[in-house]
């Protein structure tokens, strides 16, 4: 798997330049206020951990950095020039790639026109070139192979198969074409400890390759065990923002709301 | 701390080590069964042995001619349609844009008295604009294109008749047979091929063609992929950087294309056009269209499937009458048609995902 | 705007209520007709159309709403529009009915008619096609469970029994012409085909040919190219019920009322047709129909 | 590696010790905006000083009483058609079915020579069966709405002038008013109330009668938030145990009901009844309840707004020939004011929503 | 919230008798074979954990059981009288209460609305009652503040809250309905560290007040922290089935697919 992360990443990223600077943003979808004055830095060859309570606002951080929803409020500078993503093509385009936690996969159709969509392989450069089917058949089979994901036949429709084995296609797809900086939005939620495991290998072989991760999660052993930086939310706004040097996963797990109050009931539930 | 430590070199591989499960390869008739437009295939050899077996006059080479001239009028502009709503939209003005195209070309090339063709290539740019503005409302405003082309509807069947009461002072263009470039139009768009035994209508050819060129487009290119997302799940499409809004606009001028394209048949065949025709052929488009397979709700559907289901539905409506049936009840045998070929077409499919 | 000389300085509003099918050509005619005669005597002509029956009557209570000087609607659905006419001849109104209603028009107080019987015109086209030897006649309705066009129909079959009816959807020209060849495909032994509109008889002439059949097409109503096919003798012969004069006289006679206190028929309709056009009398009237006067 | 950690025990409570965001009562003034009839409400108003500044005649009370019956025989199907769209579901045959009741109605009573009220019922009971039937399909054979509708769309119209030709010989039914019975039901279905200064129909009461009942039902009743529930994500509402079927079939027989009661109306009003009415109104109704706010896709819209829709088309329509402009233009203004109507019912709810 | 299970739960329940019993259960999806085979018991006051991969069939099983998809093979009994479920309404008629992992909430519909979806409260018992909207806003309301879920407004479509926020409406609301058996498939998946507490909690007290429960999910500390009985499917056959006394939690880790290798990579990740 490290080889096609390091295949696709982009030759001239070099660790520690910030690749994606947002300040003071802020987002209100109508009236619902969900992000305010959030400021956050997505270095090259660094993870970054988002972390939060349900409805924080996590998503909806990412989802301005991918182009889905533009920011209402502060800037956000990629490769140092101020951007406002009009759709997630123009984010993609700058080599950033994401996986959604409500997924982005269109359910009628096959698991490898899946993976490929938006950026499909064809047979020339010319306009109204034909797709190259087997090529991609075999790419996101075999991409799927490295995850441990066996689906029973790449063309059935994305739509049959179980909700992990979705995420790891969105995953998949992510790796696959994320140049610069990768987002994952709850990427393990769905998953057994098996994918789980194979995630955290790819956010780590991403960041070996130098490029800019950003980790959502709520498991703060996940976080812990490949973040750099780690930044919490809470009814949209940074309360927490350190380095890993700065900060043990039992701090960690104690900032996250109600991380004491879980092992309390670890006890309590004791039997 | 955060520089990537070097850890001893471990084998890359993951594949798990358990047995992998075997990756079941589907049959190629498993496949084929799996179509959207089998089951309608199955519906059309249906009615087809049926009307074939009850009315004698249905077994000539003339009337296959018939019912194929009759499917392609349907099937030209159902196969836009069937496109636009395997993108997941609706096109009501389908059926006026096709006198609209009409009317324009002919006024065009009769008040000016110039050749046919120009009045053939500026009534396309028109149709074309027509469906960039269906396109481009239904993106600006996000409204559903139910309403939008609703509105086109009602404005173009205004506009067919005001404009070419205006200009000609009837509500019929003159006949334009003299003109210039008529005769090599009508070539074109509305003559008969004679096939030796048969003689069929040239715009059977064209219905074909570009049956197979769209069906191409779907499966082959990175535009059908699109056509597919946007259908299935527009969020997820803009998500991951498909082009949402140019794929849509450019599915309302697909359809715009071919409503032009009958619109010139119909000018060239009968050389006059009548302002009020065309009003409530788009359901029929739209029935051929689903009749083939296509979903309602986009994502799902065939170019083969569209011309299947105009097959069916021209077969349908001239078989009622080479079977000599009473023709009050006419509408009543379609909608059985129309019925049983749908439940047939379902039929199909659910015993094809039963097997493997 | 050109004024006749007897036209008076006061200038009525009258208001004419028809079911027409939008873009029909037969209808453009008696909009042109009443038009011709609006502009003639200084009267402002207020047209509507509905073809559904309930529309239509609320078409003429509005026109009534609007406190026009005069009406002229036409009693298709004599039922459903006749009473809403008869509100505005009580409310003093002067109102006539055209084209269609021959029958019902007394029934509600209605002085004046102008137009044709369809009865009484579908029984004479079958008694041509019967003397010139006809041996089935085929009658096309484009208008599914329209009264006038299956009152024609019937007015056919009455004098020459053995004919059939056709269904054909008038807002399609190629089905129509594919209809029509399917069915002298299936049935070679008719001989005359009567459709009932102009635009129809053209396709039904394309039918023909493509279908290789020798049977003789004759039509209801009239225009530039049914004219040319007549002098051409493809068309047999046309059943004119002169729509330019319908529009026309249900104009100037309700204009005559106001001003004059007449009125015409004496009681009994006033009809403009069945007028025949056929290759005796086309050349005269063929400059008329490509002007869209007849 | 992983395993929790234990500390000592804490007192059992949840409630979080930090400070609980504030909940939001929005204002009564958002919560009217946030509605879905708001935006066509406004749109209303809008269209109704457009004619009233522009056209005299309209500004007579006969005037109003004139577009508020041409909205009510619009508007008692559309509120059928709105709560079966709000389920998830579309009826083409509605148009017809409001023909089919009231051909029932007069020839049952008239060829049997009985009251007219034995008609009516056993229209109802005939109606009730054909929603019946939609519906059913609908569940049996999971196809989409369009189709099976379609289908009796063509069966009924195909019936409506097979059975009444069988039966009268004619295309319209036998006059029946000199039956038992037709005086009170026309009382009932088609009088005229007078309210002193001016006449009004009838079926105006009775139209907002229905849409009072329909949005109680809506708001107020276990079958409203059922029927919002099938709408907005049937597989969900399935899920938490919503009788999916008995819903949709209910819906269908709403319209027929609807549709019925128009019937009557109908045949009490005129005497008599058209076979062939009814085709095309299918759409009208539709266009009613979407331009009041329904969602296409189902799970959003309300009764009121359908009757607000149905009074904008009525208003339009209307206040078209009391402005005095060209049929010809006709349907052009139709189109024109359908969007503008749609759009400022955009705008407005979109700033709605911008607000607390 | 206790209280609220507490006062729900069906009044003959006896600790240790069976509630579900399922034998030789299988299904298949058109050609797709999910399930096979398998047997399961679910007893009163006991919560049964299934775990497994991703499309191991878990979601599958309690689709059966919960009467979304009727099964093709096999037997199952509630009660002890054997059932066939046509649809889910006559599974909730039995006093089974099921969280899907695919949330089965209406988007558009306000929140306290979705919360009693189905099993509306009423003022008075004819037809046509009318909604008791008043009582039902306020229950909604105060069993989310129980799970410590503040949403901005109760009367806001549930499709505009945070995944998480949603799960915690479908759970709230199946705890509430739950007389006799209560199943959550991957409840925690979206949840913060305080909301799984919580979560984990209504499941004891679930299992405390008597009802059987029925816990999907891929972390096995969350597994071990309340179940009493462990089920592990793979590829739709059961693998293993045993009591809380006869499994540790390392073995439970290890017997999920891939545990093992969890552990080899928080040491190989580790820096
Ligand atoms: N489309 C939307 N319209 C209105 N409000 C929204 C929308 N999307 C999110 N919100 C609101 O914004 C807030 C933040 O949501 P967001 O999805 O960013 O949370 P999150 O941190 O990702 O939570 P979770 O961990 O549950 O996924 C929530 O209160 C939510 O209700
Ligand atoms: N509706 C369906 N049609 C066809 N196949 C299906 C369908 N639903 C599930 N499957 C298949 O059945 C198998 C089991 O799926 P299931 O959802 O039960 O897995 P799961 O154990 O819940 O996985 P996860 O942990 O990812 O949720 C998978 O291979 C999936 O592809
Ligand atoms: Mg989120
Ligand atoms: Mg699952």
């Amino acid at each position: 798997m490290t080889d096609t992360i390091a295949e696709h990443a982009a030759r001239d990223l070099e660790v520690g330049t910030p690749l994606v600077e947002m300040e003071g943003v802020g987002k209100s979808y109508g009236a619902i206020r969900a992000l305010e004055g959030v400021n956050l830095t997505v270095n090259a060859g660094e993870v970054t951990c988002v972390l939060g309570d349900n409805g924080a606002g996590k998503s909806t951080l990412i989802k301005i950095i991918s182009g889905l929803h533009p920011h209402t409020e502060g800037t956000v500078k990629v490769d140092g020039k101020e951007v406002h993503f009009g759709s997630p093509r123009e984010s993609l385009d700058h080599g950033i790639a994401t996986v959604y936690q409500d997924l982005a996969v269109v359910g009628l159709m096959e698991v490898w026109r899946n993976f490929f969509l938006g950026s499909e392989l064809r047979k020339g450069r010319f306009p109204g070139a034909p797709l190259d089917i087997a090529a991609m058949r075999e790419i996101a089979d075999s991409e799927l192979k490295k995850m441990g994901i066996f689906v029973k036949d790449i063309n059935q429709p994305i739509g049959t198969l179980s909700g992990g084995q979705r995420q790891c296609v969105a995953i998949a797809r992510a790796v696959y074409f994320g140049a610069r900086v990768l987002i994952l939005d709850e990427p393990t939620a769905a998953l057994g400890v098996k994918q789980s495991g194979v995630v955290l290998k790819y956010t780590a072989a991403a960041r070996d390759a130098g490029l800019g991760v950003v980790f959502i999660t709520h498991n703060p052993h996940h976080a812990y065990m490949v973040g750099d930086h780690f930044i919490i939310l809470k009814l949209g706004r940074r309360v927490l923002d350190k380095k890993r040097s700065e900060v043990s996963l039992e701090e960690l797990t104690a900032e996250m709301a109600g991380g004491q109050e879980l092992a309390e009931l670890a006890h309590e539930l004791k039997r | 701390m955060s520089s990537p430590v070097a850890t001893p070199p471990s084998p890359p591989s993951t594949p798990s080590t358990g047995a992998e499960p075997v990756r079941v390869q589907r049959s190629l008739g498993a496949r084929i069964l799996s179509r959207p437009e089998v089951g309608s295939l199955a519906a059309a050899i249906a009615i087809f042995v049926f009307f074939f077996a009850i009315a004698p006059p249905f077994r000539t080479a003339e009337a296959l001619s018939t019912v194929l001239y009759s499917a392609s009028t349907i099937g030209i502009v159902a196969l836009g349609v069937a496109l636009l709503m395997i993108g997941g939209e609706f096109d009501l003005s389908s059926g006026v844009q096709v006198t609209t195209a009409a009317l324009a070309s002919s006024m065009i090339s009769y008040q000016f008295s110039l050749n046919a063709w120009v009045g053939v290539l500026v009534s396309l740019i028109i149709a074309l604009a027509i469906g960039f503005l269906n396109g481009w409302l239904l993106i600006k405003t996000k409204l559903p294109s139910f309403l939008i082309t609703l509105s086109t509807f009602f404005m173009l069947q205004g506009i067919n008749l005001g404009v070419t009461k205006l200009l000609t002072g009837a509500v019929a263009t003159e006949n334009i047979s003299d003109l210039d470039g008529f005769a090599s139009a009508k070539a074109i768009f509305a003559s008969d091929v004679d096939l030796g035994f048969v003689n069929v209508k040239v715009s059977v050819f064209w219905w074909i063609l570009f049956t197979l060129v769209a069906t191409w487009i779907l499966l082959r290119t990175k535009t059908g992929n699109w056509i597919f997302a946007v259908g299935g799940n527009q969020d997820s499409a803009r998500a991951v950087g498909v082009p949402v809004a140019r794929v849509k606009i450019g599915l309302f001028m697909g359809v715009a294309f071919c409503a032009w394209f009958l619109g010139q048949h119909l000018l060239f065949n009968f050389s006059t056009v009548q302002a009020g025709l065309g009003v409530g052929n788009e359901l029929i488009y739209i029935v051929a269209a689903v009749v083939g397979g296509a979903l309602l709700t986009g994502g799902y559907g065939s170019a083969i499937g569209a011309a299947i289901g105009a097959f069916i539905f021209g077969m349908t409506t001239q078989g009622i009458v080479y079977a000599g049936w009473d023709p009050n009840w006419f509408k009543t045998f379609l909608g059985v048609m129309l019925l049983l070929a749908v439940l047939l077409n379902l039929y199909v499919k659910n015993s094809a995902s039963r097997r493997k | 705007q050109q004024t006749n000389t007897n036209a008076t300085a006061q200038r009525f509003t009258i208001a004419m209520i028809t079911h027409e099918q939008p873009g029909d050509s037969f209808w453009d005619k008696i909009r042109a007709g009443a038009q011709q005669a609006a502009s003639e005597l200084n009267v402002d002509l207020k047209y509507s159309n509905n073809q559904d029956a309930g529309q239509q009557a609320t078409l003429v209570q509005n026109a009534i709403d609007s406190k026009v000087n005069g009406i002229a609607v036409t009693l298709a659905y004599a039922d459903q529009v006749g009473p809403a006419a008869q509100k505005a001849v009580q409310a003093g109104i002067p109102t006539v009915a055209f084209n269609s209603g021959i029958n019902e028009y007394q029934k509600y107080d209605i002085p004046m008619y102008f137009g044709s019987d369809e009865d009484l015109a579908g029984q004479s086209a079958g008694q041509r096609i019967a003397q010139a030897g006809g041996g089935k006649a085929l009658c096309v309705v484009q208008e599914q469970g329209s009264v006038a066009l299956e009152a024609r129909c019937a007015g056919v079959k009455k004098s020459f029994p053995s004919t059939e009816n056709l269904q054909v959807n008038g807002a399609d020209l190629p089905s129509v012409q594919q209809t029509i060849g399917a069915k002298l495909q299936q049935d070679p032994s008719i001989t005359d085909v009567v459709t009932l509109g102009a635009p129809i008889a053209l396709a039904a002439l394309q039918a023909k040919t493509d279908a290789g059949s020798q049977a003789k097409v004759v039509t209801f109503d009239l225009n530039a190219d049914v004219a040319k096919a007549i002098q051409s003798g493809q068309i047999q012969f046309s059943i004119d019920q002169q729509p330019y004069v319908q529009g026309y006289m249900a104009v100037q006679s309700l204009w005559l009322n106001l001003t004059n206190g007449n009125d015409l028929g004496g009681g009994k309709p006033v009809l403009t047709g069945p007028s025949f056009v056929d290759n005796t009398n086309i050349s005269k009237i063929a400059e008329y129909a490509a002007k869209n006067t007849r």
